[in-house]
């Protein structure tokens, strides 16, 4: 199968996107941007690899007659089992890196006493890897940072004490550690671990008889098809730093237009609110970009506001949003810089104002932000979607939706679940069309 | 009071980032003295509680009764330190600690998690100009701390670490939250974590040597107080740009120089306390 | 607090809060056919507009009191922020009732800001009030007095009366009223700052940007008076303190407020110059519009805004701290203000000279956040209080 | 551009003898200057906003700024005043490395921006000479009014005139003047046809990176002098000759290949960084066929000459019409007119921090013109001479997005 690939290399996430000949999305991959582009655009792709042949296998099953029946249990069977085996073989990493850091400190503790420690936590974190992704877990992110950072700290701070070791000194250990661990591939091709999920799903989905020989037979059918790449197209903050020449990298503000109108075709203005830049931007029918504005480098505004507050707070990202929804009131943020917020909203805090409360305010702050951005561009026009790795917290939606009404009325929000690969999308089909056009 | 006229007071700092308190002797004639001096890291918990918890504990190490206590003074971010009998502004008590700290401190540099605060002061520790950081946390101990998060690396280690920097990176002003990405990028070309401290030193020490000139700091002797005067490599950066900017003021810090706000709120509440009694004498001599 | 007092002072409270103008409104419903002509601050002949039947209506920007939408829009980051919310307040229809607006020249941003007014409200009358920076009678009069004319003219058009000297003259007397019993007020605070605290003399000061001129002189009355009786204010030990740099988009009350808990006890300032711009009685005597041409050069107030033929700068300022034996200069400027930034150094020259302490800070209409400024206030306080007799 | 040089070169040399050989030193401004009303005098002028940004260009305007804020100034205000403050600070060296005169008299002739006034009452609390100030009203309804000219006129006839002579000593020469006026006309004839040559396409020239040394001369020291005329015929003459041979402007790196994008420029170009910032333009085959910087110190190509047969009034309407002293609607008009008359694909704005003039209202123009022209507006945020308000990957994201959607939309149009 021929594929075209778009990858948006933004500052918090890689997305990469791939697309069939006939512009159908194939496959999409996710992962957090670290120091080394090309690694984390290349994890992006072979994420996005990775999912394209689970939708084959989808494919594949719901074709035959005698497996669509089971089509929809087997993929996130699949998945999840795939998920689990790529988390292990991090820990692995993870495990190395730890033991080579912990030498290599000249720390009060004994070495080997820190190593016990270390591999109590470890041990303990890779029995846990069933909690994530058990058929009813609820994954709190894609990450495996955010996943295994939860868990370690976690364990350390109950393995500390008791193994003599502070609490300081192995939490200083895992943010050393995790680097090289996202900064490398792992030994073990993407394509191996696919296959021994693949291998252990058919072995625990369970047909019998006829309907297993069907089903090893359409996988592997699905793992002998070739995935070839035909062009790619790279965008995002770091879309310079790409391995990609010049006529292959295109700016963010097509790619999200042209993308965001792709998934709503009636797309007339576009709201992208990202970890670290905001952009507003106006299409014409065609997807076609006419007007737009970004705003300055200030962390105000962006996600990375959310992120540093969710960090103060103790909270993963995807827990504000909810939370600021359960708020009775909407309390005034008087500080712009993300930094003074942070404190501002300790002092409140401090002076008994509800958390809940005191989060709705600084939702509605970043909306504010957002709209005076909007209204710079031309403002809200029929119809209007919000993409970005924001579109994904409710309280941000909920903020916008009410700010937008007001401001100009009833307008449609488009908002996409896969709203966080418009830039990619629109890389992808930059890719798709430029390739048409060269044929 | 104690008969011989000896003062107890105490001074509490209610920082951004952690409360400081200050216990001090202070004798009729002769020196004060600091009897007991300690931090708490507010980190997430209940500010009011880290406030009350602390007090007890510093006068314990300081071998006094919460009844001994002349004068308590709250500094900072005061209200809540209701306990309190008076409050100084910040950097009237950073001004008096530091001229307490080193008599020959004619300019002061207070950098704290958030702010930083420059102040020309002369030998009574009055304020003859100063200036402050805007409502930007670019280049505050807050951004370092950051930073240093990003970079796996404890506070401890980051001044260490950056004095032996050997081609420090270049670093624009970035903002305190984006600089995640900036140190990612920098990581991602392979700079030494240690010459991206530095570079980060010295464009901080860059925006405070601005302060300091702006106040028209010139050959003096400059303390450095607040949480950032732990750091070495701050303080040796701002030598190097002071050099580079052909200003001959020396830099100094002093180990207790993250005391400095409490000592001086301790110290001014002393002054205030013998004020007071001066006045209420008085008033009784003219009753009677 | 007497309950009268606390009432009045509730009143210019709503007023100075009031960013729909609901006080306008209602005053135009009181007759038909009234009209109302908003002006930005400063250097507005308000009287013209008086003695043409209409409302002068000062549009001071909307403070912290209005979420800033589109007003962002039209403006950068990096300029100040009257005109942001003065937009905001005009495209969400806030400034409707205002049947014509004047924008005098202060600065470029105002300047600009009546272009920009003649873009999107092409149908409604807008004027850039150019006024003269020659001071010569026969120059700069000369040009001054063509100018009120061609104003004159226009508001008798809209107001669809004729132009009326008798009327001109009674306007200007009234004017003349109010502005005595506003430098009333200011004398008696200078006395006795206790009983007038900052916060509240500005808003009652500030009523007179959207009252009728003849209204807002009984209530400045009422409001001394009801001051004297006032026990329970007494003298505290505070700074004395002149306050500059604060003469176009307007401080947040919270700052007036914090300067004072700080211990700083504002004793002259240079708020709301709209109203005060005069310094003198306009002469009661002869061609009123000559008079009043006359009067702009022979007796208006130095400002950042208006050239200075001769001399150095800040004489007035030296001049009141002496008057109001003041202890020191808070100099408190909107930020990005051009004017009053490029004005300081050159009045801190003027202080240094005298040896009179200072300090700086900036604010913008709807800071909310004054920790900065107490601190800063509360050391400049702390520093003369603390350190200035020994 | 080396015959400019040359020019340059010799009138900071004549400065620098001023005080030797008697002359008198007038510090004015670009917009509104009265360079023949001088020139009849015989006095040299000096403009600080030249050296500000001659500074910007050499990398010295960092420095001198932070003199400035050190000396009190807030970072907040326009940078070509602290520039100068700055540079004046630390021994007024001039951008040729000769110290500049003191002015004998400040002629503030306060036209399209109020910072003008304050910049000359602060270099007067330093010299402590006379200051003539020329109040300039603003073409607020788009028109220059009768009674505004004669303002002007008497201003010039009781206030500036009469310190000119008191600080030459000599009588003020109705003839002299109108010879200069007669030069002026001449030159502006030219510069007006070189500017024009950008309605061909290709364009022969840059009308805002190149545009900047084209009105290098005429805007200063030698507007209405023999120099000045001859300058202006050596340019015509050399731009004849890059159209007849269908060659493109030049860039900072040789001669432009291919013309991709023409584009209409608002806003003043950034000095710190001015050859990188042309060449963000240039590599994508970026010409500015127009641009409203060009008309700050005088708006020829809409009509205007020096008249010698009304002198004063000449300079009044000169005064007026400068393009700073054009209310926003009359910018907006003039804007929409060169798209559409030099057929570009596009406008950018690039807004600078330090000028209100210039800059409030800018970002409704960009919506007006989008509206009125059909054609997408760009928008970038710089400074004149601060370097620290140059952010280069920002400033190059922002315009690399912009053509490549322009390329797009004509991508889809063909
Ligand atoms: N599941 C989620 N719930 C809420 N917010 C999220 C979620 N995922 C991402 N975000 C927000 O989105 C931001 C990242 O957005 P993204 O579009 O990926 O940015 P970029 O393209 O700059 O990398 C984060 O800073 C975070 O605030
Ligand atoms: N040991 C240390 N080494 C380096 N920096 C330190 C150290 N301890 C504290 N800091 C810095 O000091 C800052 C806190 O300073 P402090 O003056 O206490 O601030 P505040 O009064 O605002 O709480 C922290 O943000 C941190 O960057
Ligand atoms: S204001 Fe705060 S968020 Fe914005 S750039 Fe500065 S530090 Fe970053
Ligand atoms: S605050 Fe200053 S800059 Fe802003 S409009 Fe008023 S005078 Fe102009
Ligand atoms: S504000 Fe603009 S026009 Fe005025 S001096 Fe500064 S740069 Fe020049």
């Amino acid at each position: 199968m021929n594929i075209f690939v778009g990858v948006d290399l933004g500052s918090t996430t890689t997305k990469a996107v791939l697309l069939d000949e006939r512009g159908t999305i194939a496959g999409r991959g996710i992962t957090n941007s670290r120091s080394n582009y090309e690694v984390a655009s290349r994890v992006a792709r072979e994420e996005a690899l990775v999912t394209a042949r689970f939708n084959l296998v989808r494919n594949a099953l719901v074709a035959d007659s005698e497996l669509a029946g089971i089509a929809d249990g087997f993929v996130p069977l699949l998945e999840r089992t795939f998920r689990r085996e790529q988390y292990r073989d991090q820990l692995r990493r993870l495990r190395g890196e730890l033991h080579r850091s912990g030498d290599r400190g000249r720390r009060s503790q004994s070495p080997t006493r820190l190593r016990e420690v270390l591999d109590l936590i470890v041990d303990e974190m890779d029995e846990r890897a069933d909690r994530h992704f058990g058929a009813l877990a609820v994954r709190k992110s894609d990450f495996f940072r955010d996943l295994a950072g939860g868990d370690y700290m976690a364990l350390a701070e109950r393995f500390a004490e008791p193994g003599g070791v502070e609490f300081e000194t192995l939490s200083g250990l895992f943010d050393r550690a995790i680097l090289p661990v996202e900064n490398s591939v792992s030994e073990t091709p993407m394509e191996e671990l696919v296959g021994r999920a693949l291998d252990a799903a058919v072995g625990a989905s369970g047909p019998r008889g006829g309907a297993a020989a069907g089903l090893e037979l359409a996988v592997a059918r699905v793992r002998s098809t070739p995935l070839e790449e035909l062009s790619s197209v790279g965008t995002g903050y770091g879309r310079q730093r790409l391995p990609f020449p010049k006529e292959q990298i295109r700016s963010e503000i097509l790619c999200h237009g042209l993308g965001a109108h792709v998934m709503f075709p009636a797309t007339k203005t576009v709201l992208d609110i990202g970890g670290q830049d905001t952009k507003a931007i106006q299409v014409d029918e065609n997807g076609i970009v006419t007007s737009f504005q970004m705003n300055d480098r200030c962390a105000a505004g962006c996600g990375r506001y959310l992120g540093y507050i969710a960090d103060e707070m103790n909270l993963g990202v995807h827990e504000l949003g909810p939370l600021a929804q359960q708020a009775t009131t909407c309390v005034k943020i008087n500080s712009t810089c993300t930094v003074f917020a942070g404190a501002e909203l300790r002092e409140r805090l401090s002076l008994g104002q509800r958390r809940e409360d005191i989060l709705a305010g600084l939702h509605r702050a970043i909306v504010l932000r957002a709209m005076s951005l909007l209204a710079r561009s031309g403002g809200v026009r029929e119809e209007f979607t919000f993409t970005g790795g924001v579109a994904r917290n409710p309280a941000a939606v909920a903020a916008l939706e009410q700010l937008v009404a007001e401001n100009y009325g009833e307008r449609t929000i488009n908002i996409s679940p896969d709203s966080i690969y418009t830039g990619a999308l629109g890389a992808a089909l930059f890719a798709l069309s430029a390739s048409r056009k060269a044929a | 009071m104690n008969g011989d006229g000896q003062l107890f007071v105490v001074g509490v700092d209610v920082g951004s980032s952690a409360v400081k308190t200050a216990v001090v002797r202070m004798p009729a004639e002769g020196a004060d003295e600091i009897l007991a001096l300690r931090t708490d890291r507010i980190r997430r918990r209940d500010l009011r509680k880290v406030i009350h918890e602390a007090y007890p504990l510093v006068l314990a190490e300081a071998g006094i009764e919460p009844g001994e206590v002349a004068y308590t003074a709250s500094t900072g971010e005061g209200e809540l330190v209701d306990f309190r009998r008076g409050h100084f502004y910040g950097m009237t008590t950073h001004a008096r600690g530091a001229v307490f700290l080193e008599p020959q401190a004619r300019s002061v540099l207070d950098v704290g998690a958030l702010h930083a605060r420059a102040m020309r002061i002369d030998a009574r520790s009055k304020i003859l100009g100063y200036r402050m950081t805007s409502q930007c946390a670019s280049g505050s101990g807050q951004f370092l701390e950051n930073v240093a998060r990003y970079l796996g690396v404890s506070l401890d280690e980051v001044g260490p670490l950056s004095c032996g920097a050997r081609s420090p990176e270049q670093v624009s002003s970035i903002c305190a939250v984006l600089a995640e990405t900036d140190v990612i990028n920098m990581v991602s070309r392979g700079i030494a974590t240690a010459d991206i401290l530095k570079g980060i030193h010295l464009s901080m020490a860059g925006r405070y040597v601005k302060l300091l000139r702006a106040i028209g700091a010139g050959e003096e002797h400059v303390l450095i107080t607040g949480g950032l005067a732990a750091d070495a490599g701050l303080a040796n950066a701002m030598r190097e740009c002071a050099e580079q900017g052909e200003m001959s003021m020396t830099i100094h810090t002093h180990p207790d120089s993250i005391y400095a706000g409490a000592l001086g709120a301790a110290l001014w509440g002393g002054f205030r306390h013998r004020v007071l009694a001066r006045r209420a004498a008085q008033a009784r001599r003219e009753v009677s | 607090m007497n309950a009268e007092l606390a009432q009045l002072l509730d009143r210019v409270r709503g007023l100075s809060e009031d960013v729909d103008f609901a006080c306008v409104r209602e005053w135009k419903g009181q007759g038909s056919g009234r009209k109302a002509v908003g002006y930005m601050p400063i250097y507005v002949p308000r009287e013209l507009i008086h003695a043409s039947g209409m409302l002068p209506v000062g549009v001071l920007g909307a403070g912290d009191r209005l979420e800033i939408i589109r007003g962002d829009a039209y403006f950068q980051s990096y300029i100040c922020h009257i005109p942001r919310s003065t937009i905001e307040m005009a495209l969400t229809g806030r400034l409707d009732v205002l049947d014509g607006m004047l924008f005098p020249s202060i600065c470029d941003v105002i300047r600009n800001l009546s272009g920009m007014w003649r873009l999107l409200f092409p149908d409604r009358y807008v004027r850039y009030v150019d006024v003269p920076q020659n001071f010569s009678p026969d120059v700069g009069g000369a040009y001054w007095r063509r100018e009120l004319e061609q104003l004159w003219s226009d508001f008798s058009g809209l107001a669809g009366r004729p132009r009326d000297a008798r009327a001109l003259a009674r306007s200007l007397e009234i004017y003349n009223e109010n502005r005595r019993e506003i430098r009333r007020l200011y004398e008696a605070r200078s006395l006795e700052p206790w009983l007038y605290p900052a916060s509240e003399l500005y808003l009652v000061t500030r009523a007179g940007s959207v009252l009728p001129p003849e209204e807002h002189t009984t209530l400045l009355r009422r409001y001394r008076e009801l001051v004297a009786e006032e026990s329970e204010r007494r003298e505290e030990d505070l700074s004395r303190i002149v306050l500059v740099g604060t003469f176009c988009e307007q401080p947040p009350l919270g700052l007036l407020l914090t300067l004072e808990r700080a211990g700083c006890s504002i004793v002259d300032d240079d708020l709301l110059l709209g109203l005060r711009w005069l310094t003198e009685d306009v002469p009661e005597e002869g061609d009123p519009l000559d008079r009043l041409a006359a009067a702009y050069l022979e007796c208006s107030c130095q400002t950042a805004s208006v050239y200075q033929p001769e001399g150095r700068r800040g004489g007035w300022l030296v001049e009141s701290v002496k008057r109001n034996q003041a202890e020191g200069v808070i100099f408190c400027a909107p930020s990005f203000c051009d004017p009053a930034l490029l004005e300081q150094p050159m009045l801190v020259e003027a202080l240094a000279a005298e040896g009179i302490p200072h300090t700086q800070f900036k604010y913008s209409e709807n800071t909310g956040q004054f920790a900065v400024i107490r601190e800063q206030a509360g050391t400049f306080s702390d520093s003369i209080r603390l350190w200035s007799e020994a | 551009m080396l015959l400019q040089k040359e020019m340059i070169g010799k009138h900071y040399r004549d400065l620098a003898s001023a005080g030797d050989e008697g002359s008198k030193v007038v510090y004015t401004f670009v917009p509104g200057n009265l360079t023949e009303l001088m020139g009849s005098f015989g006095v040299l002028p000096v403009l600080p906003e030249i050296n500000a940004l001659q500074s910007g260009m050499r990398k010295l305007s960092g420095d001198y700024i932070s003199e400035a804020e050190k000396q009190g100034h807030s970072e907040d205000v326009c940078t070509y005043v602290k520039c100068d403050i700055g540079m004046l600070k630390k021994g007024n060296v001039g951008p040729t490395g000769l110290k500049l005169p003191e002015p004998d008299l400040l002629l503030l002739s306060y036209t399209g921006c109020f910072t003008f006034m304050k910049w000359f009452e602060l270099l007067r609390q330093e010299y402590d000479c006379p200051v003539a100030m020329l109040h300039v009203p603003y073409q607020a309804d788009g028109r220059i009014h009768d009674h505004h000219r004669d303002y002007i006129v008497e201003q010039l006839e009781s206030e500036v005139i009469p310190k000119l002579e008191q600080v030459t000593g000599r009588r003020f020469d109705e003839e002299r003047l109108r010879q200069r006026l007669a030069l002026s006309a001449e030159a502006e004839n030219d510069l007006v046809w070189v500017l024009e040559s950008a309605k061909n396409v290709p364009s022969p020239i840059d009308a805002y990176f190149g545009g900047v040394y084209y009105i290098g001369p005429i805007f200063t020291a030698f507007r209405g002098t023999q120099a000045g005329v001859e300058y202006y015929q050596t340019l015509r003459a050399e731009i004849e000759e890059r159209l007849a041979e269908r060659r493109g402007p030049t860039t900072p790196e040789g001669e432009l290949e291919e013309e991709r994008y023409r584009l209409v420029m608002e806003g003043p170009p950034n000095w710190t960084s001015f050859r990188e910032f042309w060449r963000m333009f240039s590599e994508e085959g970026a010409v500015v066929v127009a641009s409203s910087y060009t008309k700050v110190g005088g708006l020829y190509d809409r009509g205007f000459r020096h008249d010698p047969e009304r002198p004063l009034a000449t300079l009044a309407d000169y005064c007026m019409g400068c393009y700073t002293n054009l209310s926003l609607p009359a910018r907006v008009d003039l804007i929409a007119d060169y798209i559409r008359e030099y057929r570009a694909d596009g406008f950018m704005i690039n807004s600078v921090k330090s000028c209100n003039s210039f800059s409030v209202g800018q970002l409704l123009m960009l919506r007006q013109l989008e509206e009125r022209t059909g054609v997408p507006g760009g928008f970038i945020e710089s400074d004149l001479v601060d370097p620290r308000y140059f952010s280069s990957a920002n400033i190059k994201n922002r315009i690399e997005s912009y053509l490549q959607m322009l390329e797009q939309k004509r991508g889809t149009a063909a």
